[in-house]
């Protein structure tokens, strides 16, 4: 048995004994969902259990180093114990901005104390993050930023406005990207941390088209920031937000992918037969979906291996949100009057219809697909002109 | 008859726009949203309509209604549209009169005066299942004393919990898929073994779903003929999707029109956005496409008004190209307005809404273009 | 009976009179139709004889006034008179691009003098003229020509060279833009007239993809124009040549509606409906193209009453030549291998695949379907920027 | 298995690249075009291929072959797209080789040799109508004698009239519509019987004309089993959709790479065109649909060289996505070519007859998206 397999064996072991049942049944909705932090209440002893067990086993980050409470397991291993929670059906025990994207950033850009520190307290749950990178009026513009933290010797005093912050309302600890100098556009901005609950931050959540509101408009009304507070070099904030939006887009574009390879044509049957015309949109919707999922099969394994252009996630990005509205729009189609209901207990709460309206901003959030085809164009297509 | 609009359509395109900006903006569809209203639509502003004349659009003079066609009637549909105004309008003034025009004078008598006052509501209780499918109405009306007893259900009825009287389609006679032995009735809404129950809708609207069980109705709630019911079915229904184009053309309009004027005036990397032409040729094209689907849809128009042997298909092929750039513009005015086109504050969602629920009104794009097809004779 | 019909009766004996049997059935292709002109050789004394009749009559232009060789005859009777024609099947008596293009120019801008002359000769069918805008390296950027008319006093000398001339090889004179003045690049183009003949004009065919040569590169070496030959004001001919291309693009954007209303789909019955899919891209195109023919209609009708905006025939150009291009390649697909063929009787000498490929340019000539809708995009919308 | 390519198979690509772009570049092509080539390619060129190992690249190494798969033809295909090679690579190298690998060694002994030496060259005798339709075979193989009389019509033989064997689909059993009753046949050109007819096509191909008017053949010119020739059938086919996928990814890069250099030479408005934003925006989705289109063509190869139960679904796929992507970047070359690219002495118009004649072969992406719709169940 190779070493590989031996882990698998000790994986499945593990899962066995330390997952509780109930965690072994899909989550019902976000409220199902662990999140950690401050203020989270657990829905179940179970679900405390599970997350108690794995940031004792390390397995919430299970591919972080030991010293950041990771398991310190290698991409292979971490793709098996994937497949293993995968095949019991275990839910992830923690959901967090911080693993998918500041532990990331911290990895590279912070130092040995934040990565202990930090990383540290994302590893365990304790600390929910959001991330401050919109302003109103910057969109996808994003270095015309205008929240300012003035210099105050051993700290900065931040003043200014974020908006599509997601759970702002929920988090306990924002990373925020602030300009730190106002005579230089790209260099002039720094990655700040800071608890949301330094007095003069408050949060407004946004009520969106599809009835919830997982983002909030965020007021920083002169908020002190120490200043070891910083991740990367003072005014190069860029470049650690750079590389985390990268990261999000990989996120992001792994959305054209919800249903995976299983067409959702099947379990519509029954409708399509009858609808000749819709039926083809279906068909050739599939080709697309097979497409986009050897895609990103492709794209994994170039990334992995140093071969894809820097700025294919942005392609990958533009795709699969695309793909992923188009989806959306079929499982309308194809609900029919049904799909159209908002509230009721038939349509779920109203969900298809929620779900599509929530793809829309899909292409819109993490880089407008406008953004990334300008970004495709020039950096790898390399056409001329700013 | 020439593609423009005469004079007197003119004047009433500029009452019945006038008349929806100041009295049923987009403002007055949030509040009767916000309030979660029972109806979706205010009887203060159908009354209103009434006092316009609007209601009676379609109804023959003689009968105290104007007497106009589907073409005055689109031109207050797209104004509807184009401020997201809720009311009984489309099913009960288009789709509901145009069956009613087929009926004998007693039923005739009956309905029409409520209908001109704005105090009357008709559902049309025609769908079964999730997509529409008028020929395979499986709902059964058995010969039972004086008349006939309906046994089935029904969905998408909308309005139906807010409505006096429901068109209901059952089968007479004849098999399930076919287009013979189809009746339809007026059933009262008070009607003995007839049940509602409301459900709200993506748009806010209401919309209910129906069961019949063993609804007495006599003889004379029979509109047309027995076993006939497919020819008055169809002239609503085309009534109806006609209508339901003409509406969309105003809610694509409108949230065309918001679009560009914010391409306009938003900046972003220090230009007016609207200077971007990656976003120029898409408006272009998107404003080519508004302006083909409200081409065909007055085609349509005019085609019923005529009485053309074409009209059903100009209807189908209406229909569709409607859905298919109202579609059009609502997706790329959400995507245009960027962040805040995912907010509820603005209204461009309220369009992307909307048009989803006009879309499968009545049959969607790819059930009309299929029968295009099949019109088309493969 | 109204004088309508009255002029309808009249216009239908006429007809049936003098409309040789042989000119009521179709053209077999472009070598059956009459161009007129020095070299033409009729295929037919039927050819012969009823474009002889028509000229007489004034029915090669009916709408022109008489005293330039036309019938005189209002829009009504023009469309009458068309509407008789074709149902007895009469082929036009004489194509040309001086009735369809240079006629309606000379009538805005010419003097009286040209307009006897030249409309005159080509109402008679006894000068074909072609058209000289594009150069090579200015296809959509027509400002930019460099074809330089030197001023000789009482001539010019013209340098230079056109491309995409249709038929120069087969015309008699050209219309053609030329530069005057180096200094102004949108004033300092005027429109000349003059004959194929003058020494140092040259042609040489273009191949086209569709394996036809149409069009022409077109050489000038040190030709003499006289003043006199001139349409409209020296360094306007911008104006004229605008005023022209509108006029061309209606012409083209009528290409949309080939097959008219009537549905391809239904003889092609058999092969849809075995293809699904295919069956439903045809579907969507009936749509699409009874969408275009209503389309046409409204134009048309805001048009003649002044409704329409100046600038609609761009939007109208860019559907319709879209739309011949997309039922093309459905007739190509529907036609599957044997619309492949590219030689064989069974393929009309491979009709379908080369109408195919001539489609292709119908987005490209007249003005580019970029440069339409940046047109649509700034004069009708009224969209900022230059 | 990684979606990328091995170190082998890079090499195996520039070995192909450096070939291709040599010894049959475009103008090799137009060369044979222009000369009116009664087979549409060179038999100089096909012995180059069997030289450089390409013509065995799919036999088993211990017949004398490279012994290799999809992928590797694939990447030959490929070259061979981008720049028109014309050759009976595909038909004999590829689908052929696939079916005789089914047969019994006899006949693999009487055909590898020759391929091998690039000598021998093998038509595909499967289409009855304008549209592919396989189980819609309606030739028929009569037993007779010590074999089968064959008696029907084929056509779009790709180089059928230059072919020294035609692999020939006939009905032995069940009926038209059946997939079962089917046998493949090697049908010598030489038989009495056969007799075709050559039409070139709009990319210059040849293709024949076939009509088997009591054609016999003996009991050993079958391939694979009687009755059963739908395995064998699906196995050829199979490889020729994939392998004409890759030609059509090549074919497609070939004309979007052309067409990128275009953009950034060409100037307009006192602007190099690939400046304007509308082009970018166009150019950058053209790029994501050939990559999307370069990656289900692979992993469909790489599924058919394991063996996977899911090849079938991923080689429909991976035939209707490089159909579309190939066509729209042939549309895409041609409209921002503008003038230039509708004439004969620019490349760019050849690609376009290329994909449309690979798009049609052995199934259009239509075509292929219905059976992806069948094979996912709906």
């Amino acid at each position: 048995m190779s070493e590989l397999e031996t882990f698998r064996a000790e994986a499945r072991a593990w899962l066995e004994e330390n997952c509780p049942a109930e965690m072994r049944t899909p989550a019902k909705g976000d409220e199902d969902v662990c999140w950690g932090g401050r203020n989270f209440v657990f829905q179940s002893d179970a679900q405390k259990l599970w997350l108690e067990r794995c940031v004792a086993k390390g397995y919430t980050v299970p591919d972080w180093p030991k010293a950041y409470g990771g398991a310190g397991l290698s991409p292979q291993e971490t793709k098996v114990l994937r497949q293993e929670m995968a095949k019991l059906g275990c839910r992830s025990p923690l959901n967090s901005f911080g693993i998918w994207m500041l532990g990331p950033a911290l990895l590279k850009f912070g130092t040995e104390e934040q990565k202990v520190h930090y990383m540290g307290q994302i590893a365990r749950g304790e600390i929910r993050w959001c991330q401050g990178y919109s302003e109103p009026g910057s969109g996808s513009d994003l270095v015309s930023m205008q929240t300012f933290g003035e210099d105050k010797g051993d700290h900065w005093v931040v003043n200014g406005q974020k908006i599509w912050t997601s759970y702002a309302d929920k988090a306990d600890w924002i990373f925020c990207l602030v300009r730190t100098d106002k005579t230089n556009k790209y260099q002039g901005i720094s990655f700040l941390l800071f608890d949301m609950q330094t007095p003069g931050v408050t949060t407004k959540p946004i009520k969106l088209i599809s009835g919830n509101s997982p983002f909030c408009e965020t007021f920083f009304d002169n908020v002190v920031v120490p200043k070891h507070q910083i991740v990367g070099e003072l005014n190069r904030g860029w470049d650690v937000a750079k590389y985390l939006l990268g990261h999000e887009r990989e996120m992001i574009s792994g959305m054209g992918g919800d249903g995976g390879v299983t067409s959702i044509g099947a379990a519509m049957k029954a409708v399509l037969s009858e609808e000749p015309v819709l039926r083809a949109q279906m068909a050739l919707f599939d080709v697309e979906n097979l497409t986009f999922r050897a895609h990103g099969e492709r794209f994994m394994d170039e990334w992995k291996t140093g071969k894809a252009h820097p700025a294919y996630s942005n392609l990958m990005k533009y795709v699969g949100t695309e793909l992923n509205k188009k989806r959306n729009e079929l499982v309308m189609s194809i609900g029919g009057t049904q799909a159209l209901e908002w509230e009721s207990e038939r349509s779920n709460g109203g969900s298809k219809a929620r779900n599509w309206l929530r793809t829309k901003a899909n292409s819109i959030e993490g880089g407008t697909s406008e953004v990334m085809l300008n970004v495709v164009s020039k950096r790898i297509l390399e056409m001329p002109g700013a | 008859m020439a593609m423009t609009l005469n004079d007197d359509q003119n004047m009433l395109r500029e009452s019945a726009r006038d008349f929806m900006a100041s009295e049923a903006p987009v403002t007055h569809f949030r509040k009767f949203r916000d309030m979660g209203c029972k109806d979706g639509f205010s009887h203060g502003l159908w009354k209103q309509f009434a006092e316009m004349g609007f209601t009676g659009i379609l109804i023959p003079e003689a009968e105290g209604g104007m007497g106009m066609g589907q073409i005055e009637a689109g031109i207050v549909l797209e104004e509807i549209g184009r401020n997201l105004s809720p009311s009984p309008f489309l099913t009960t003034s288009v789709a509901a009169v145009e069956a009613l025009k087929l009926a004998d004078k007693a039923m005739r008598d009956r309905w029409f005066p409520g209908i001109l006052a704005g105090e009357t509501v008709i559902g049309i209780a025609i769908e079964e299942g999730v997509k529409h499918r008028p020929e395979k109405i499986a709902c059964v009306a058995e010969r039972s004393g004086n008349g006939f007893k309906l046994t089935g259900h029904k969905q998408f009825v909308v309005q139906g919990t807010s409505s006096d009287m429901l068109i209901v389609a059952a089968r007479t006679a004849g098999a399930v898929g076919e287009t013979d032995g189809l009746t339809l009735f007026a059933v009262d809404k008070d009607a003995a073994g007839l049940s509602m129950e409301a459900a709200r809708l993506v748009d806010s609207a209401m919309a209910a779903h129906v069961k019949l069980e063993g609804v007495q109705v006599n003889a004379d709630a029979v509109i047309g003929d027995v076993d006939g019911g497919w020819a008055v079915l169809s002239k609503m229904l085309d009534a109806g999707r006609v209508g339901a184009a003409a509406e969309m053309v105003g809610v694509g309009t409108g949230a065309m029109d918001m679009t560009f004027d914010y391409l306009k005036t938003r900046k972003q990397f220090d230009r007016v956005i609207g200077e971007f032409q990656a976003l120029q040729h898409r408006a272009a094209h998107l404003y080519g496409e508004m302006e083909g689907a409200r081409s065909i849809v007055l085609k349509a128009q005019s085609l019923m008004d005529e009485g053309h042997a074409k009209a059903e298909l100009y209807v189908a092929a209406a229909k569709a190209k409607a859905g298919l750039a109202c579609n059009l513009a609502v997706r790329e005015g959400v995507q245009m307005h960027g962040g805040i086109g995912m907010t509820d504050e603005y209204d461009i969602g309220l369009y992307m809404k909307r048009d989803r629920g006009l879309n499968e009104f009545f049959g969607d794009a790819y059930y009309h273009a299929d029968r295009v097809a099949t019109m088309n004779g493969y």
